[in-house]
């Protein structure tokens, strides 16, 4: 097991109610920490419009993991 | 330059900033906070930013149009917070020797602005409503 | 609204009459006078300007933008006279709800200005030279 | 005859000397004055890059003239 922190943003951050939190998982990927956060997030769809992020670097969903990495949950984007 | 600013965008001194004495064309964009969005009619709105990513993927962007476009000078702001109607939310702005050049920068620059900086905006409504925008299909309980 | 200026354009004031809480794009374009031309160090240059008929085709410019794109908001105004390196010798401004229309809108305005007003650009060269732009095939003696 | 009163604008105004001349020409179109002043304006090639204007508004190069009329020769624009 790892231990992966995972940070909510926006739309994410509401619906978990809290901004981050430590988690022990399995996740071999950025998309298994989503899938395994979808009560959290309340995100059904990732990869068509939600973007990840590991230790401050843009990721791909299938991006590995690694025990004490930071997960960043992003839903879809809308600056400007 | 890349910047995420708490306070008023002077899109004048920015532009000031760019001046260059081989540039024949300069073109600036700006996103304003209008009053409406897809039917419904917009108090203000609030962007919450993840400012680390933004700005070095804001940087990134910049450092793209520089090496599409030859003697572009360019900078960017994007606003975080709570802004109101006829607010500036973002500012875009390049110089280049010739026009046609500087049009195509400056919109890909805002373009890649909007699709990939971790930025989120969240609208309150006249009803009393708000919303995350393009947030819709993104959420099972939206 | 289009202008023949005989002083300096100042673009911020003119952006801010452009003001509307129904937009959320604004695209601005200038043309700066920048210190070279197909290769020659320019010094200064000079605009020379039919203002009645470059004033009513100006207008006639501006009013096929907002035909071509609903709710634009349009401005523009060209300098006449004695111009210094890094001066702003056109401005043009819209304001759109969103930015695709904002962004043609200005550059359709821009390639129409220069291609259609009676205006004429005599450039003031480092070597003492100076020459009309645009004008190397037009007339037998030059 | 007709009395045109022709303007020479720009390059065709250093080139003719002077801002404008009254001629007595029978020219019938817009394209005839330009031929005839042509000792004038210096130029060698009317209708791909110069434009004409009559009595204060843009004219095709085949457009008539008439007694009266004024005459604005045009060399190719350069504004922005």
């Amino acid at each position: 097991m790892k231990r992966i922190t995972v940070r909510y943003f926006a739309m994410f951050r509401e619906h978990a109610g809290m901004a981050s939190e430590t988690i022990e998982t399995d996740a071999a990927t950025a998309g298994d920490v989503f899938a395994a956060t979808r009560d959290r997030h309340g995100s059904s769809e990732p990869a068509g419009h939600c973007k990840v992020a590991i230790n401050d670097e843009m990721a791909d969903w299938d991006a590995a993991v690694a025990d004490g990495d930071e997960v960043l949950l992003f839903p879809p984007v809308a600056g400007g | 330059m890349f910047e995420i600013a708490e306070k008023a965008i002077d899109p004048a001194a920015l532009r000031a900033a760019l001046a260059d004495p081989a540039a024949g064309a300069y073109c600036g964009f700006e996103g304003w906070v209008r009053n409406h969005n897809e039917g419904q009619e917009v108090l203000r709105l609030e962007y919450e930013v993840y400012s680390p990513l933004a700005i070095s993927e804001g940087r990134r962007i910049l450092a793209e149009a520089k090496e599409q476009f030859p003697h572009l000078r360019a900078g960017c702001v994007h606003r975080e917070g709570l802004l109101e109607i006829g607010d500036c939310a973002v500012w875009v702005g390049v110089t280049s020797p010739h026009r046609d050049e500087a049009f195509r920068a400056c919109r890909y620059i805002i373009d890649a602005i909007k699709h990939r900086l971790p930025i989120w905006k969240k609208e309150h409504y006249v009803s009393g409503d708000s919303g995350w925008v393009n947030c819709e299909r993104c959420a099972a309980h939206a």
